[in-house]
């Protein structure tokens, strides 16, 4: 299990890797982490020509906020870091709680938030979390830049709309509304292990504690993040009552195709969706209703 | 034919100078040319832990990344700890509570642990699930691990050397 | 791995029937495909370079075309192998004609084998099922494609 | 003599070495000049090999070598058998198939090799691997065990009329006369698949032949190093004393470790002594999972026949045993399933007919259990369901069927992997359930906190079931006691050790026996240069055979000891002791003379040693016990089932375990902590899954599910202690014992936590997927 040979160019500054991504194109592989592509490489599954190690890229590791309360992380900040940033904790409470069941330690001591999204895993957990925050993906090539929502963003199986020569830089994710909640459950064979379902759920209520919006984002149950719109919608300008949440926990069925895999089947799949989802919903409702809370 | 390169690495205080692959992995880099063979290999996918090491202070997979990203940085192994005659605290921990059987994932645990105890002996259990999850052992079931995790804060609290 | 579903094309069931059997449409069907030669009525080789993100693999292989009952139905077999693994499967098409268009099931049955199978399992029901709906959204495209010629002839 | 270190907790000599990362494993190995391997492995299950053409590879800057099956001539043969069936068993059928060094003509299994490419480092070696154009015709696949035997199933090996390996029947009493009388008579089927015994370190294997010296060494994970070189000497034509195989420290073994001979073990010693530089071949993740043996999948056809209070009359198991492509480890796996299925109990009647099947799957030999979970499961799930059906508690059932203990030794008439009857030597079995209902307190959770918990919408459950382990079996293992000038004591035996503690245990012995610092004893062991008579550590008996050897040896040293301090100290034996390294007279501690000084004088540079004396204070001595020593013991847990998602919690797990006498517990609760947590992942997380194909389909860490620190449970233990009468320290082995019976314990718990009418476990491994499965009444999803 040894990688096949590459040629490696560890660029300074954004401009440079840009440079070489559009020099090699498909030849060249972008180095973030590397917790998800070292692996493939070392089965051998990914032999990429070129890497372009972007991990001396200090201008894509900060975290701030902006003045609309705008959170921005760049791209290569690690995912310990985010975990342990006051900002992310008090602008985005869901990626703060979502940050330790991201694999292990270890992994997140090395492994990048903008990394993990542009590797684009359905069974990530930020991808979801992004789509369900409504966060906005900034992409740069040589031929300019582009701010591209969550939820047009990933395509499939390891696969975004980046271009071979274009790199996620920056990650934007708005403020949260007030008297929004929300919660991420999951399920997974061991802690670390990819969710066997899993569920990032954002409501916000209106001054009469009605639902005004909701989000309902799924993982691993697709190709990529895996929106339940219709389910969603049932909660609108309604009241977060045990029946409520029930019936559009139910309804996620409706809009979800899963794939069968050793560790659950397909049906499993659905029946832990309309679970975890009813619980998401029913913590996230829970906490928009307290004013001003951001715990548990 | 990939041209090699250079780099310099600071291991266990230690400057290395070497001239090496783009793809020699930094846990062949660490055990076959520095020969400091304390790091252990089991898995190679990034799971198993054994050859965590601490990447300028953070417990990292040295499996998961390559030599020439070591460049410039820093490194400790298990070498940096204590030697056979005068144990580190943690080690010492190990020893007492028979947390190691075979003795060969044990160097991750070690690394894994050490930075947690480093920056704090007064640990949750949350905090102790966290530095134990992201390592296999298929000897001992854990069950001394947590002790020593608990026996090596508490020597450490103390700041005894014992 | 079970494959199964339909997908309602709207046109007739004789220009989806010429479509499906024509190489060069099907070629264009599989994201990857390097290659596809006809070498009888009813055999045809190919590569593809399978690309999964960083994953990519290229595959050389044979489908066979039986038990054909043109324009309804007919069985497909295909078999090949890299260095990621290996496949080898068979499946039915079936078209019947509807009020909107041609409904086509189908269903067969791939089994994947070597590296991909062993490490990559979870990525196989997923990568394919995106495959075949690329596939079906190709040959939608090419269908209407087919029809703006035949409207500039 | 008073034990003062025997039984005590007693930290380990090994550690320091261990834990500051200065010992050394077989990839630690560096020898200048030395070559790296790799192995081009079949991805087909079943195949016919046309050709494998190595030319491209050769070509590669970096390779040294490569060779096929056509390279070897007249050095390719099949692999020696390494245990032959029972010769004590009447009229079984046994067909022995080993595995070759490299395929030739026809691929048994994925992952066979197919050949070998030797070159500057492994990198480069994996890169001609590519390089390697192979024709291989995939042919039909069979890898069920229960289609095996069809008369269409595809043949594995082609000059066999069918897919069995072996047939033979055990029987005690007369179990078809019994059951036409009884009461009860319970029928069901039991499936229990495939997992890994998961070391840490994977294999590896570095050999080296030194022309000049005419020797040949070898660094090898193995768990028998001493066969390994008398095999190797014989099948290259060297004297064994030319060849020395080395197990140095092993990360982990668990039995597979011990099988003979790998394939590349040979294709190392081949390619060395052909090429005469070192090579080293280090075992990857991937390869583990095909190369290295597996076990435990077999399938059950029981019968459990009872009067109407739920006396056992008799216990009919019919089964197939998987042992994938080859069979060169005998029938030990199913022996050890036949015998433990009868348990600690009275079972006057039994009958079991075992079919072993070949597949195209990786072969099976031994994993720490090597058959014995798979026996305690058919009987205690039986034994459960008898319970249910009759209406009795399961653990007075149990009660009800233990043998007394006024019954041992005790004669089960049939064989077991020994080669010798099944005689149980010792045992007490109420006590230890009774602690362990005491323990986890069953009657005030079964009779208060379940059923409250129940009413709240919560599923716990408990199980508590027993369990026998025969241990410690024969045939024998020495050892070698020396008093060196220092006064240290160095002792050295065949055996490996992977874990286990050997260098402390065995020192404890010593280090008592001699009256010196346990510190000071130095032990060596897998090195075949130090000690070349033995078999191995196996089938839990280094605590048995070799420590008993070591005792004895021990035991021979003192004696000469006490005779040359007796002289020169001119009292009588009776009247010194053994104490700090120093022998003493008892009334006069002022009088003494150190250990060091007598292996001095005993080993003199002038002066001729007397006739009938030997020089040094050493000595030798082998231990070899006719029959094993049955350890055994109660489980007990809780576990919570969330009814939704199907995940559970394991809340409390309870040991109780009598191994006899306890050399170190801080060292037997180890193996037992580690024992529960490879049962609970057999019962949960492992699970190898295989396609039709013979694919494995989770050949990775990310998908064959070690349990991690999360998933273990804090283990309560508990000890009871009946020694064993047929061994002078009275020790039985616990290497196996923590993981026998969990499986059957889980499945207790889990079916008494799900609560549902109907609803039985009768697999093994579970999982969320099953366990929701079962829970809905849905047949298992494809």
């Amino acid at each position: 299990m040894k990688p096949a040979p590459f040629e490696y160019i560890a660029p300074t500054t954004v401009e440079e890797a840009l440079g070489h991504l559009t020099e090699y194109g498909y030849d060249a592989k972008v180095l973030a982490g590397g917790q998800s592509l070292i692996p493939m490489m070392n089965f051998r599954l990914a032999q990429p020509a070129v890497l372009v190690d972007l991990n001396k890229l200090a201008e894509l590791s900060f975290i701030r906020s902006e003045k609309d309360g705008e959170l921005r992380i760049g791209a290569m900040t690690r995912h310990f870091q985010v975990e342990r940033d006051d900002l992310v904790a008090e602008h985005a409470p869901l990626i703060h709680e979502a940050m330790p069941k991201i694999a292990t330690p270890q992994i997140r001591s090395r492994g990048t938030f903008g990394g993990s999204i542009a590797h684009a895993d359905p069974a990530a957990e930020l991808t979801t979390i992004c789509v369900a925050l409504d966060g906005r993906f900034r992409c740069q090539s040589v031929r300019g830049e582009r701010w591209v929502p969550a939820k047009d963003f990933f395509l499939g199986m390891f696969t975004s709309v980046l271009e071979p020569d274009e790199m996620l830089v920056e990650i934007a994710i708005p403020p949260m509304a007030p008297r929004t909640g929300w919660a991420l459950e999951e399920e997974a064979r061991r802690v670390h292990d990819f969710a066997l379902v899993g569920v990032g759920a954002v409501v916000t209520l209106d001054e009469q504690g009605c639902c005004e919006r909701a989000r309902l984002v799924f993982l691993s149950v697709g190709d990529g993040p895996v929106e339940a719109v219709k389910a969603a919608e049932m909660l609108i300008g309604k009241e977060g009552t045990p029946e409520i949440i029930r019936a559009a926990a139910e309804a996620v069925t409706e809009e979800l195709d899963p794939s069968a895999d050793i560790h659950a089947s397909v049906k499993y799949r659905l029946h832990l969706a309309r679970v975890l989802a009813r619980r998401a919903l029913e913590k996230a409702f829970a906490r928009a209703a307290i004013p001003g809370t951001q715990a548990a | 034919m990939i041209k090699a390169m250079d780099i310099t690495v600071t291991v266990n205080g230690e400057v290395f100078q070497k001239t090496i692959e783009p793809r020699l992995l930094l846990s062949d880099f660490i055990r076959h040319e520095l020969n400091l063979s304390g790091t252990h290999v089991g898995c190679e996918h990034g799971v198993c832990g054994a050859c965590t090491i601490l990447f300028d202070g953070m417990p990292t997979r040295s499996c998961l990344m390559f030599a020439v990203q070591a460049d410039g940085h820093e490194i400790r192994t298990v070498e940096d700890l204590g030697t056979m005659e005068d144990l580190h605290p943690l080690q010492e921990a190990f020893q007492e509570t028979h947390a190691l059987q075979c003795g060969f994932c044990t160097s991750g645990f070690l690394m894994s642990i050490l930075p947690i105890l480093e920056e704090s002996t007064d640990l949750s259990e949350e905090d102790l699930k966290r530095a134990m999850e992201g390592n296999l052992c298929r000897c001992t079931g854990y069950q001394n691990i947590r002790d020593a995790v608990q026996l090596a804060a508490e020597k450490m609290s103390s700041g005894g050397e014992s | 791995m079970r494959i199964e579903g339909e997908h309602v094309f709207n046109g007739s069931r004789e220009d989806v029937w010429v479509m499906v059997r024509d190489p060069e449409v099907l070629a264009t069907l599989v994201p990857g495909t390097t290659k596809l030669n006809q070498l009888s009525e009813s055999e045809y080789e190919g590569e593809i370079n399978l690309r999964i993100g960083p994953i990519s693999g290229s595959f050389s292989g044979k489908i066979f075309v039986e038990d054909e009952i043109p324009p309804e139905s007919c069985t497909l077999k295909a078999e090949g192998d890299g260095r990621a693994g290996f496949f080898k499967g068979s499946g039915t098409v079936h078209l019947s004609e509807q009020d909107d268009g041609t409904l086509m099931k189908y269903e067969g049955d791939i089994q994947i084998g070597g590296k991909l199978a062993s490490i990559g399992q979870r990525l196989i029901d997923v990568t394919s099922k995106t495959m075949i709906n690329q596939g079906m959204k190709g040959l939608d495209a090419a269908l209407e494609a087919s029809k703006a010629e035949v409207a500039d002839e | 003599m008073m034990a003062k270190l025997i039984g005590k907790r007693i930290t380990r000599n090994e550690d320091p070495r261990l834990l500051t990362g200065q010992a050394l494993f077989v990839d630690d190995v560096e020898l200048p000049g030395m070559l790296h391997a790799a192995f081009l492995r079949s991805e087909y299950a079943h195949a016919i090999l046309k050709g494998v053409d190595v030319s491209a590879a050769l070509e590669r800057p970096g390779v040294v070598a490569a060779f096929t099956a056509e390279d070897m001539g007249d050095d390719w043969s099949p692999g020696p058998p390494l245990v032959i069936p029972p010769p004590t068993i009447e009229d079984v059928e046994f067909y022995t198939r080993t595995q070759v060094p490299l395929v030739k003509d026809k691929v048994r299994h994925a992952g066979e090799p197919l050949a070998i490419v030797i070159a500057e480092n492994r990198y480069i070696a994996e890169d001609a691997l590519d390089d390697i154009v192979v024709d291989l015709e995939p042919l039909d696949v069979v890898t069920n065990i229960e289609r095996a035997l069809d008369p269409d199933s595809p043949l594995v090996h082609d000059d066999l009329e069918s897919n069995l390996a072996a047939h033979l029947v055990q029987e005690k009493g007369d179990y078809a006369a019994i059951r036409e009388g009884a009461d009860k008579v319970i029928k069901r089927r039991i499936v229990i698949e495939r997992g890994i015994a998961g070391a840490i370190e994977n294999r590896g294997i570095v050999a080296s032949w030194d022309n000049k010296q005419q020797q040949l060494t070898v660094w090898d994970t193995t768990q028998s190093p001493i066969p390994i070189r008398n095999g190797l000497a014989s099948m290259f034509g060297l004297s064994e004393y030319q060849v020395r195989v080395i197990a140095p420290f092993v990360g982990g073994a668990f039995g597979p470790k011990i099988m003979m001979f790998y394939p590349e073990e040979v294709l190392l010693t081949w390619s060395t002594l052909k090429m005469g530089k070192p090579i080293k071949w280090i075992e990857d993740r991937r390869e583990n999972f095909y190369a290295t043996t597996q076990e435990r999948g077999q399938v059950h056809n029981v019968e459990l026949a009872l009067t109407s209070d739920g006396r056992i009359l008799g216990l009919r198991d019919d089964f197939l045993h998987d042992t994938g492509a080859y069979d060169p480890y005998g029938l030990t796996i199913p022996l050890n399933t036949q015998c433990h299925a009868l348990g600690p109990y009275d079972i006057p009647n039994f009958s079991s007919d075992l079919k072993v099947v070949f597949t195209n799957k990786t072969l099976t030999t031994p994993v720490r259990g090597a058959g014995r979970p798979q026996g305690v499961y058919v009987i205690e799930r039986m034994l459960d369901i008898a319970a249910r059906e009759l209406g009795i508690d399961r653990t007075e059932i149990r009660k009800r069927n233990y043998l007394p203990k006024d019954v041992f030794p005790y004669d089960n008439i049939i064989i077991d992997q020994a080669f010798e009857s099944f005689v149980i030597d010792s045992g007490d079995y109420l006590p230890a359930m009774e602690k362990a209902l005491k323990l986890i307190d069953y009657e005030k959770f079964t009779k208060e906190e379940q059923p409250k918990l129940r009413e709240g919408g919560r599923r716990l459950g408990i199980g508590v079931v027993s369990f026998i382990e025969t241990t410690g079996v024969g045939p024998y293992e020495g050892a070698r006691v020396t008093i060196e000038s220092s006064g240290k004591v160095n002792t050295a035996t065949g055996v490996g050790t992977q874990g286990q503690g050997h260098f402390t245990s065995f020192a404890q012995i010593v280090a008592e026996r001699l009256g010196v610092d346990v510190r000071d004893v130095h032990i060596v062991t897998g090195d075949t240069a130090q000690f070349h008579w033995g078999t191995g550590t196996f089938a839990s008996r280094g605590a048995v055979v070799a420590a008993n050897a070591v005792n004895a040896a021990a035991l021979i040293v003192r004696g000469k000891v006490l005779k040359l301090a007796g002289d020169l100290l001119e009292t009588p034996e009776e009247e010194l002791e053994l104490e700090d390294g120093v022998v003493r007279v008892v009334d006069d501690p002022t009088r003494f003379i150190s250990l060091g000084d007598l292996a001095q004088r005993s080993n003199p540079l002038r002066g001729a040693v007397e006739p009938g004396t030997e020089p040094g204070l050493e000595a030798t001595a082998y231990f070899g016990p006719k029959y094993g020593a049955t350890a055994f013991g109660t489980h007990a847990m809780i576990v919570e089932v969330d009814p939704e998602t199907m995940m559970v919690e394991i809340k409390r797990y309870i040991v109780v375990e009598d191994c006899g006498t306890v050399l170190n517990p801080l060292i037997v609760e180890g193996q037992l902590h580690g024992g529960v947590a490879l049962g609970i992942g057999n019962s949960f997380y492992e699970k190898l899954v295989f396609d039709d194909n013979g694919q494995l389909l989770n050949a990775s860490f990310a998908d064959y599910l070690i349990p991690t620190a999360a998933e273990i449970p804090t283990i309560e233990i508990a000890h009871q202690v009946t020694p064993s009468p047929l061994n002078p320290l009275g020790s039985k082995g616990v290497g196996e014992a923590g993981a026998i019976p969990v499986p059957a314990l889980f499945a207790q718990a889990v079916e008494n936590a799900l609560d549902v009418d109907g609803l039985e476990i009768l697999e093994s491994p579970l999982s969320p997927l099953r366990l929701f499965e079962l829970f809905h009444g849905e047949e298992k999803d494809a």
